[in-house]
């Protein structure tokens, strides 16, 4: 099976790259006598210094997975992971807490991610507990602390508050608040927004993008939200049943998808303005197969209207935008920026979709 | 950009027009609102607010000052014998207040008695029931969090435990060392450890697949340190409660050895002891086992009343079942106005 | 009986009436008949299950024709029983000099570690003959003239029993034949319609046990049981229950090899500080006497003449004060070592001796320790302790012969002893070797002596038992019902 | 209470009036008295319509819905207002009456799926629990409807799944089944709380699909309960949107959309990420709500108002009919009829 | 589930073995049953003889191997006082005291289930705040106290029961009575408990919604999500029966696997001892077994391999610590 390309905006600065992370659960037996939960089959990522990454996919198709795995929370069956070249599985001791002072993550859930017995400022110092060489004093501790608060938005007043106190945003800040206080290079953020309502998730959002963008940090932003991911990420890597089926630049993929689950998503997707909601909505049938047991071949057969007969015998191939047939468009504001080692749009699928505006082209020209 | 910081001190939304109210949501400004900002009310206050459990607290208190002060008190009269006033019932303001709980069978002073007990009685109970409780829950919290080999292997250790007579080994206590309130306080410590070792291994077992576990790993933190910064505090609550069902078991189970003679031995005495030794005279000095057995029973009433209340207090969920219906309210009531 | 016990709690006073039931302390371990000098073996068994060829009439003191109509000796070492004829045992077969011999033989020449072996007799083996089916000869290895009281306390069991192993079911030619134990429950015997002697007036007599004092006379005032035993006066009898002397003398044993013991001027004190009278009087209800040795009146041996010592705190108090001018260390701690529960207030009776010993200025620390703890006290080799050490004993002399008592307790090497002397010694073993008048004399002159010159008791008290009995039985208890209670003897109230 | 809406019947309508709420106060019980968390909440549901109420998080939607469906926790109580439902007041029946209603008439679909079913009793007999409290039917009667309804909300094999446990099924399955339990009997009236938060786009679009035949199959009145605009853009028909406990603002959806009168929904409408502005910063409301300990006097939105003075610091403005059919909260809503945003109102 | 009761079969046996041999160390520590058994004035050669007999002269690894080779072969050697077979008497005594304590702990549930959950509808209430002083009254008042005082009230002043003994269904009454307090007063702050935080998990909500009413939503909803841990505390206090209600037994003359264990314990019969230390032990890893058993009756979730993700959904749920497992005895 040909890996995904994957590669970030600029080829020369890789913050992480996964190659090939397969992790498997152990569960009860299910009816087809099969105990092992492949969580994630064969993952390829890749993430540039300074770029956002965003990861959408259907509930269970393994996002909070490799989340965890990155974070050396779960122990992947096979594959690699490298951050700036170091492979912190390999890690111990004093080179392990200074990889760990480098990644970070904020969780999906801002109520269970938070001790509730503990106060804001005390969560938000917990890492220097562990992390002692980073700020000496307790002055330095105090003053770093105000820091953070400040950064996310709460005043130096709420370091005293319990969790309860404050609303999901504000408790989400604190989460952000916690994982910036080692300073990382990398942030993973597991749903960020989804627990909280529109005005706060302007705020975090807001938030995230001003971090970025004076600290230099990387993001991988998981999300279901797609008109979120569409506002925060540059590139995206769509997920399914433990595989990523397609990734490209965030505007490649949501204008232009390859892969018919891409598609349904994008048209599944709630819109404000009735004139963005697509004609025809594609509502799939049925639910995500039990990942304990995967459809054979594509694993999108089973609710794919272009299904065919080869789809349950061969795992599709990944295929380039350009093998697709499709004139390679780019980001304007990448292109803007000079690079023309431009990311890749790949997709796994044996038909993949037509460019949507050569097919409208066609449409015009038919009619 | 100047949206994310909007909220920022210094730059509130309304700029220059900055009044205040306006100046934030989350900083009260009127004095009477910062009075009540603390939204972890204070423990004491709660505590008064609850009767019963306050009452718990007063008892408990008394019986703690009893314990520290009473022997030094009354330790003579409760061991001045009389033979010629033996069994003298109580309540008799004839017989002096030394007397007023009624003398036993020696003619000592049963409130002497009763209050020298006290003491006994406590550290007998607390210490086994301290010991048990940190060795049990310590355990059970390493136990759980590790899970794995650890957890199995301290499973099967308590189940030894919990299969294993006590008697026998209170037995053997006696036998290789000597009947001491040391030795008693090591059997019902030892007995008792399997109790908070499960309980503390199944609620850090919970523990230690939450998320904010997680997030400590993250950092890079250390088992120990997450069990004392995360777990340990979670399960605090619960083994406090346990405990002090522990309490009323460990003064039950140090009578029941009394009552068996392998417990306390004269001339020590503590309240099971009482109750043990004045069984044997109901019929004719009730008030030799009655007393004694109600301090059992009130202490042990008390220590739940309050064991009640704590756990609802220091249970953020909880918390709201402390207030009395309609006490306060902290409603607003502003007429509300059509204006143009 | 579930009947029995249903129409007990209707009524009380409408018990079946041919069956007696009795409630014991505790369940006999065994009903082995080598083993019934044990209280609770021997209460069921003795003269009621199984019988001996001579048996001490508790009342007078005298030896009584049982298996054996005659003995004799001529020179104390021989002795020759004639049996009783017509006797059969519970399972039919006839009683002869076989099944006796068999008896003694089993019983102190074998191996099987019978209780009465040791209790009874001393190292020594017996040499036994049977002459003829009636006839039989024990010989003893030095002369022994209460050869015949020692016999008393075997009871006799067929010759075809076991001689390796003891028997849990006995068969016997007593009264009654056991007819079920559920073990843990009841026992139940019935009426032996095959006895020699006259029959007992209950056709059956069913025996339970509960440990807690206050239970077995609820059992009586309750009507589920007719007789209780080991009551005592707390437990709230009443009119049924009734008192007996039952030969315990409780006694403060003190050792000698350590300070303050060492002295005899501390023991002395020991015996005028302790409130004997007192004690009798408020802690046993005035019932129990004062005791002035370790025998009671009625025991061959009993010196009459001698007084208690009286209660004189001021003389203790003195003798201390004297013996610690002389350099004795008084302040040494000495431990009173007591067993838990081995008679009625026991604990009290403990508390009030540590109390009234520290006001004679004594240190003593009370012991209160289990059976079997407490045994490596009282029995030689003793444990070492601490410091000297006091034990409190009660002794119970149940053959009515001080050298039961003196042999145990009084010589220098004595199983249960803790010093004695010389002298006392060669008194002792006058006293043992003699008969009849000079007999009683010479333990009465072993008895004055010890109280003179050895002082290594201090005695409280002899004990008075109690019984509680239904108004529908007629039963008088004596000093022996603790130890062998003679169902037979019962009959139904007019 | 003034602020109770009329919500005329309009005759030979096919949409009659299902529910009537007015004035609805929830207090709550806290260790330091009493607060109020939903004060004078009114609106009206109509028979095959939705009406979604829209809010923050923590501005008493749920709070609501439950009054409504008198389920609320110990912790909380009516304190006032009517809740009307085909003209009986719920809040005056017997608890009796009501266990009546309940299932019967008034459907409810709990925000948090993933744990409200009971987790020991096979989604069959839960599923089937409402026709025998309320129809007396057998067990095996009460599977067979279990499994229809199981059949009708489109889960496939109904008949082996019946005897499933709920930790079987996944999210949206769970999801389909609460509904499924909640139009079991045909209420006249589905509250559905948050019914699609948890889930992802794909499983919404099926739950909203499902809802939406639902509603038209049996002509009952939906209220929705949502925090997400373009669900409630996409499937109301009304929306009530609510800010700390009270309702701000109402009136058909198109219409409060396109012309907001409150600024709080104005606000709300600006901070949509919206395709276009991609990488930009978004708009947000400042702050947050105020906590229910402290409602301020006057205006509860005063604190996070760009546009509050004075009198909105002493007076609580009252829902006023602002344009036809729609109605807003706000002494200034006047000022909102514009294209113009709220920071170029102010300035 | 099969799979899995073997390996907590397999696991289990190890403990057990583990109790055997500690009971048998243990017991040996206590002195030589010599004294107890032979005369006050044995000679030492009739103490050499008993020790020869009973195996007693052995070194403590040699009786070991011996006990557990007899085990093997079903031989669990012979009591010292009775001369009977050990296992026999452990055999007959246990049946007495498991019927007491099946009994009671019926009893004690059934109560508890009826008088906790009544309390659990209204925390804090007037009915709860009485259903704790009567539970902690109940669970604190020494049982053999309260025993002599049933005999005394009971048996002798109203003559309704007999005062002791096993014969017929009355005698049965005081020492379940006596027996039954503590459980029952345990159990009912551990329903009582259970029961809050059930009836406030969100599915009661759900029940409600269908019209159930309130015994409905007790006894069906609430009272089978509440068991789990009202189960877990009955068994502990189960346990303790089972290893011997043992002032009980020794009161009413029960003749119980309690009086014969602690006999056995004050007599040094270490043979019977140490049998019914095995037949208790059995009894006590079947019954945690069963236990084990009902949990998975009860909650069709609690399958050995699915409690991880139970865990995580029950996690991340959870907004503030589930703080509702209530303290158990
Ligand atoms: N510890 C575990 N044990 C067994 N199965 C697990 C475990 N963790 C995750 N899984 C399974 O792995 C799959 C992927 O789960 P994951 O949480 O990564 O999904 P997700 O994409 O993050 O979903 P969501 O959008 O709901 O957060 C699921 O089927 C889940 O049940
Ligand atoms: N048990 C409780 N104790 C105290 N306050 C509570 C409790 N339940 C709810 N509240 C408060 O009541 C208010 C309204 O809550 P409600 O659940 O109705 O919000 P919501 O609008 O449904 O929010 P969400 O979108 O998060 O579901 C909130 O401020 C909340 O903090
Ligand atoms: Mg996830
Ligand atoms: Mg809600």
């Amino acid at each position: 099976m040909t890996a995904l390309l994957d590669r970030p905006h600029s080829g020369a600065d890789v913050a992480l790259e996964v190659r090939d992370v397969t992790k498997t659960f152990q569960v009860a037996r299910s009816a087809s006598g099969n105990n092992r939960l492949r969580a994630l089959d064969g993952i390829n990522l890749t993430v540039g210094r300074g770029e956002t990454l965003g990861l959408v996919g259907e509930s269970g198709c393994g996002k909070s997975t490799l989340a965890r795995t990155l974070m050396l929370l779960e122990k992947p069956d096979s594959g690699t992971v490298a951050f700036e070249g170091q492979d912190p599985f390999g890690l111990k001791g004093k080179e392990l807490l200074a990889w760990r002072r480098r990644v970070q993550m904020v969780f999906q859930d801002p109520f269970a991610s938070l001790n509730a017995r503990m106060t804001a400022g005390e969560i938000i110092s917990e890492p220097w507990a562990t992390h002692r060489s980073l700020y000496q004093t307790a002055r330095e501790r105090e003053a770093r602390l105000h820091e953070l608060l400040q950064l996310v938005g709460l005043r130096p007043s709420d370091a005293r508050k319990s969790p309860q106190e404050f609303s999901g945003g504000q408790r989400q800040r604190i989460g952000i608040a916690r994982a910036l206080a080692l300073n990382p290079e990398l942030i993973i953020l597991d749903e960020p927004v989804s627990a909280l309502d529109l005005s706060v998730q302007a705020q975090v959002l807001n938030l995230l993008n001003e971090l970025q963008e004076k600290l230099g940090v990387s993001y991988i932003f998981i999300s279901h939200d797609l008109s979120v991911v569409r506002h925060v990420t540059d590139r995206v890597a769509v997920m399914y049943l433990g595989r990523i089926i397609e990734s490209g630049t965030t505007e490649d993929v949501f204008e232009r998808p390859l892969h018919p689950y891409t598609a349904a998503l994008m048209s599944a997707s709630p819109k404000l303005d009735p004139a963005a909601r697509p004609a025809e909505r594609i509502v799939l049938r049925g639910e995500l197969p039990s990942p304990l047991d995967p459809p054979s071949g594509c694993r999108f057969r089973t609710r794919c209207w272009k299904a065919q007969d080869i789809c349950a015998q061969q795992a599709p191939p990944a295929t380039t935008a350009a093998q697709a047939g499709r004139v390679h468009l780019g980001t304007p504001h990448l292109r803007a920026a000079g690079t023309d080692a431009a990311p890749v749009h790949t997709a796994e699928c044996h038909f993949p979709l037509e460019d949507p505006q050569k097919a409208g082209l066609r449409a015009v020209a038919a009619g | 950009m100047s949206q994310t910081t909007q909220d920022l001190p210094g730059t509130g939304p309304d700029g220059t027009k900055k009044t205040p109210a306006g100046h934030s949501a989350t900083e009260p400004a009127s004095p009477a609102r910062r009075e009540a900002k603390s939204t972890t009310p204070n423990l004491f206050r709660l505590l008064l607010r609850d009767k019963f459990a306050c009452s718990g607290a007063v008892v408990l208190f008394v019986v703690l000052l009893t314990a520290a002060f009473g022997p030094a008190l009354m330790g003579d009269l409760a061991t001045k014998q009389n033979l010629l006033f033996a069994n003298k019932a109580p309540f008799n303001p004839a017989n002096g207040w030394e007397y007023f709980l009624g003398s036993d069978s020696l003619g000592r002073s049963v409130l002497g008695r009763l209050v020298v007990a006290t003491r006994t009685t406590l550290l007998v109970a607390v210490p086994a029931v301290a010991v048990a409780m940190l060795i049990g829950s310590l355990w059970g919290v390493w136990a759980g969090y590790h899970r794995g080999w650890r957890e199995n292997a301290s499973m099967r250790i308590a189940d030894v435990i919990m299969s294993f007579p006590s008697l026998l080994l209170a037995v053997v206590v006696l036998y290789v060392f000597s009947p001491s309130i040391a030795n008693i306080v090591l059997i019902l410590a030892l007995t008792r450890i399997p109790i908070y070792l499960r309980t503390a291994r199944a609620e850090s077992a919970e523990l230690q697949s939450r998320t904010f576990v997680d997030a400590a790993r993250t950092f890079g933190a250390r088992p120990n340190a997450i069990i004392v910064r995360h777990v340990i505090p979670v399960v605090t609550p619960t083994i406090l409660t346990l405990a002090t069902l522990e309490f009323c078991y460990v003064m039950l189970a140090e009578s029941s050895l009394s009552f068996l003679g392998i417990g306390i031995q004269p001339p020590d005495v503590s309240w099971g002891l009482l109750v043990s030794q004045g069984r044997q005279y109901l019929q004719t000095a009730w008030w030799l086992s009655i007393f004694p057995g109600l301090a059992i029973v009130i202490t042990a009433i008390s220590a739940n009343l309050l064991a009640a209340w704590l756990r609802i207090a220091t249970d953020p969920s909880q918390r709201w079942r402390l207030a009395v219906p309609g006490r306060k309210k902290l409603i607003t009531r502003i007429p509300a106005k059509e204006s143009k | 009986s579930v009947a029995n016990s249903g129409a007990a709690t209707g009524g009380g006073a409408a018990a079946a009436s041919d069956t007696l039931r009795v409630v014991l302390q505790q369940e006999p371990p065994t009903l082995e008949p080598c083993e019934s000098n044990l209280t609770s073996t021997g209460v069921v068994d003795r003269s009621t299950v199984t019988e001996p060829l001579v048996e001490r009439n508790p009342s007078t003191g005298e030896l009584e024709p049982k298996l054996a109509t005659e003995w004799s000796s001529e020179d104390n070492k021989v002795w020759t029983f004639k049996l009783r004829e017509g006797v059969k045992f519970h399972d039919g077969s006839a009683f002869t000099a076989e099944d006796a011999a068999a008896t003694i033989d089993r019983a102190v020449n074998s191996k099987l570690g019978c209780n009465v072996e040791g209790y009874v007799f001393g190292d020594d083996d017996l040499g036994v003959e049977v002459v003829d089916d009636t006839t039989l000869t024990v010989t003893a290895k030095q002369a022994d003239p209460i050869l015949p009281l020692r016999v008393s306390f075997l009871e006799v069991v067929p010759a075809e029993t076991s001689a390796t192993e003891k028997v849990r079911e006995p068969i016997g030619t007593g009264p009654y034949k056991l007819e079920s134990w559920d073990a843990g429950q009841k026992i139940t015997l019935a009426r032996f319609d095959g006895y020699w002697g006259e029959q007992p007036a209950y056709a059956k007599a069913e025996y339970q046990w509960r440990s807690e004092g206050s239970v077995r006379a609820a059992m009586i005032t309750s009507g589920e049981a007719d007789i209780a035993t080991g009551l005592s006066p707390e437990d709230n009898i009443g009119d049924l229950g009734v008192p007996y002397p039952n030969n315990e003398t409780v006694a403060i044993r003190m050792h000698n090899n350590k300070a303050p013991f060492n002295d005899i001027r501390v023991r002395q004190a020991v015996n005028y500080a302790i409130d004997k009278e007192g004690i009798v009087a408020s802690l046993y209800g005035g019932r129990d006497k004062v005791a002035a040795q370790l025998v009671p009146e009625g025991v061959v041996g009993h010196n009459a003449n001698l007084s208690p010592w009286a209660y004189d705190a001021e003389k203790a108090k003195q003798l201390v004060a004297e013996a610690k001018a002389d350099g004795v260390d008084t302040g040494a701690q000495v431990s009173l070592v007591v067993r838990n529960a081995q008679f009625p207030k026991i604990q009290e009776l403990a508390q009030v001796i540590q109390e009234q010993l520290t006001q004679a200025g004594l240190n003593v620390k009370l012991k209160m320790l289990e059976t079997s703890q407490q045994l490596t006290y009282q029995v030689r080799p003793f444990a070492e302790d601490e410091g000297d050490i006091g034990l409190m004993i009660q002794h119970g002399n149940q053959a009515g012969d001080a050298a039961f008592t003196v042999d145990q307790y009084m010589t220098t090497k004595g199983a249960q002893s803790a010093f004695g002397t010389a002298e006392l010694d060669a008194l002792i073993k006058k006293a043992d070797a003699a008969t009849g008048e000079e007999r009683q004399k010479a333990f009465e002159d072993v008895f004055a002596y010890q109280n003179e010159n050895v002082v290594q008791f201090a005695h409280i008290s002899h004990q008075t038992g109690m019984i509680g009995k239904a108004a529908t039985v007629d039963y008088t208890p004596n000093s022996s019902t603790g130890d062998e209670l003679r169902v037979a003897e019962a009959k139904p109230a007019q | 209470m003034t602020a109770t809406i009329e919500g005329t019947q309009r005759p030979g309508e096919p949409h009659p009036v299902v529910l009537r709420v007015a004035g609805l106060d929830v207090d709550i019980r806290t260790p330091s008295g009493e607060v109020r968390a939903v004060s004078g909440a009114g609106f009206i549901a109509r028979a095959g319509q939705t009406l979604a109420l829209l809010g923050e998080s923590g501005c008493g939607k749920s709070m609501t819905a439950k009054a409504v469906a008198g389920l609320l926790d110990p912790v909380a109580h009516v304190s006032g207002g009517t809740v009307e439902l085909d003209g009986k007041d719920l809040n005056r029946m017997s608890a009796k009456q009501r266990r009546k209603v309940a299932g019967a008439e008034l459907g409810i679909v709990f925000q948090d799926a993933l744990t409200v079913l009971n987790p020991v009793y096979p989604v069959g007999v839960q599923l089937g629990e409402a026709f025998r409290i309320h129809r007396g039917l057998s067990a095996k009667a009460a599977r067979k409807e279990a499994i229809a309804l199981m059949r009708r909300v489109g889960i496939p094999e109904p008949e082996s799944r019946v005897d499933a446990f709920p930790h079987q099924f996944s999210g949206g399955m769970r999801q389909r089944i609460l509904i499924a339990m909640a139009v079991a009997l045909s209420p006249k009236l589905l509250i559905a709380d948050e019914p699609t938060t948890a889930l992802d786009v794909t499983v919404q679009a099926q739950i909203m699909d499902l809802l939406r035949r639902l509603r038209q199959e049996e002509n009952m009145a939906v209220v929705l309960i949502t925090h997400d605009l373009a669900v409630v853009a996409e499937e109301a028909d009304d929306v009530s949107v609510m800010y700390a406990g009270t309702v701000a603002e109402q009136g058909p959806v198109e219409q409060v959309f396109a012309t907001p009168r409150h600024p709080y929904t104005k606000g709300l409408l600006e901070s949509v990420p919206v395709d276009a502005e991609r990488g930009a910063s978004l708009s947000s409301i400042p702050g947050s709500p105020p906590e229910l300990k402290h409602i301020p006097a006057g205006c509860v939105y005063q604190d996070r108002c760009p546009l509050a003075r004075e009198l909105c610091r002493q007076e609580r403005p009252v829902l006023r009919e602002v344009a036809p059919g729609q109605k807003a909260a706000c002494h200034f809503s006047e000022l909102l009829a514009t294209d113009e945003t709220l920071e170029e109102i102010k300035s | 589930m099969l799979t899995y009761l073997r390996k907590r079969i397999v696991s289990s046996a190890l403990p057990l073995v583990v109790v055997i041999v500690g009971v048998f160390a243990l017991a040996r520590l206590t002195g030589n049953p010599a004294s107890l058994y032979l005369p006050l004035n044995a000679t030492d050669q009739m103490r050499a003889d008993f020790a020869a007999r009973n195996g007693l002269d052995q070194p403590l690894l040699v009786q070991m191997a011996d006990y557990f080779g007899g085990v093997l072969q079903l031989d669990f050697g012979t009591s010292l006082r009775t001369g009977e077979s050990a296992a026999a008497m452990a055999l007959r005594a246990f049946p007495a005291t498991l019927q007491l304590a099946a009994t009671t702990m019926v009893i004690a549930i059934v109560l508890a289930v009826i008088v906790g959950s009544w309390a659990a509808l209204k925390p804090n209430g007037i009915a709860d705040r009485i259903c704790s002083f009567v539970s902690m009254a109940a669970a604190s008042i020494p049982d053999f106290w309260l025993a002599i005082v049933g005999i005394w009230v009971f048996a002798i002043t109203l003559g309704w029961v007999p005062t002791s003994g096993v014969a017929g269904a009355a005698a049965w009454v005081l020492p379940i009575g006596t027996l039954v307090m503590r459980p029952f007063g345990a159990l009912v702050q551990v329903v009582r408990g259970a029961m809050v935080s059930a009836l406030a998990e969100p599915y009661i909500k759900l029940a409600r919604s269908k019209g159930a009413s309130q015994s409905r939503v007790v006894t069906r909803h609430a009272l089978r999500n509440a068991a789990a841990p009202a189960l877990t505390v009955a068994g502990d206090l189960t346990v303790g029966l089972v290893n011997g209600a043992v002032v009980v037994e020794t009161i009413f003359g029960w003749p119980g696997i309690g009086k014969l264990m602690i006999d056995s314990i004050l007599q040094r019969d270490f043979a019977v001892l140490q049998a019914c230390v095995l037949l208790t032990a059995l009894a006590i890893f079947v019954l945690n077994i069963v236990i084990d058993l009902l949990y998975a009756l009860l909650d069709p979730r609690v399958r050995p391999a699915s409690a991880a993700s139970r865990r995580r959904a029950k996690a991340s749920r959870a907004a503030v610590p589930a703080q509702s497992a209530p303290a158990n005895a």
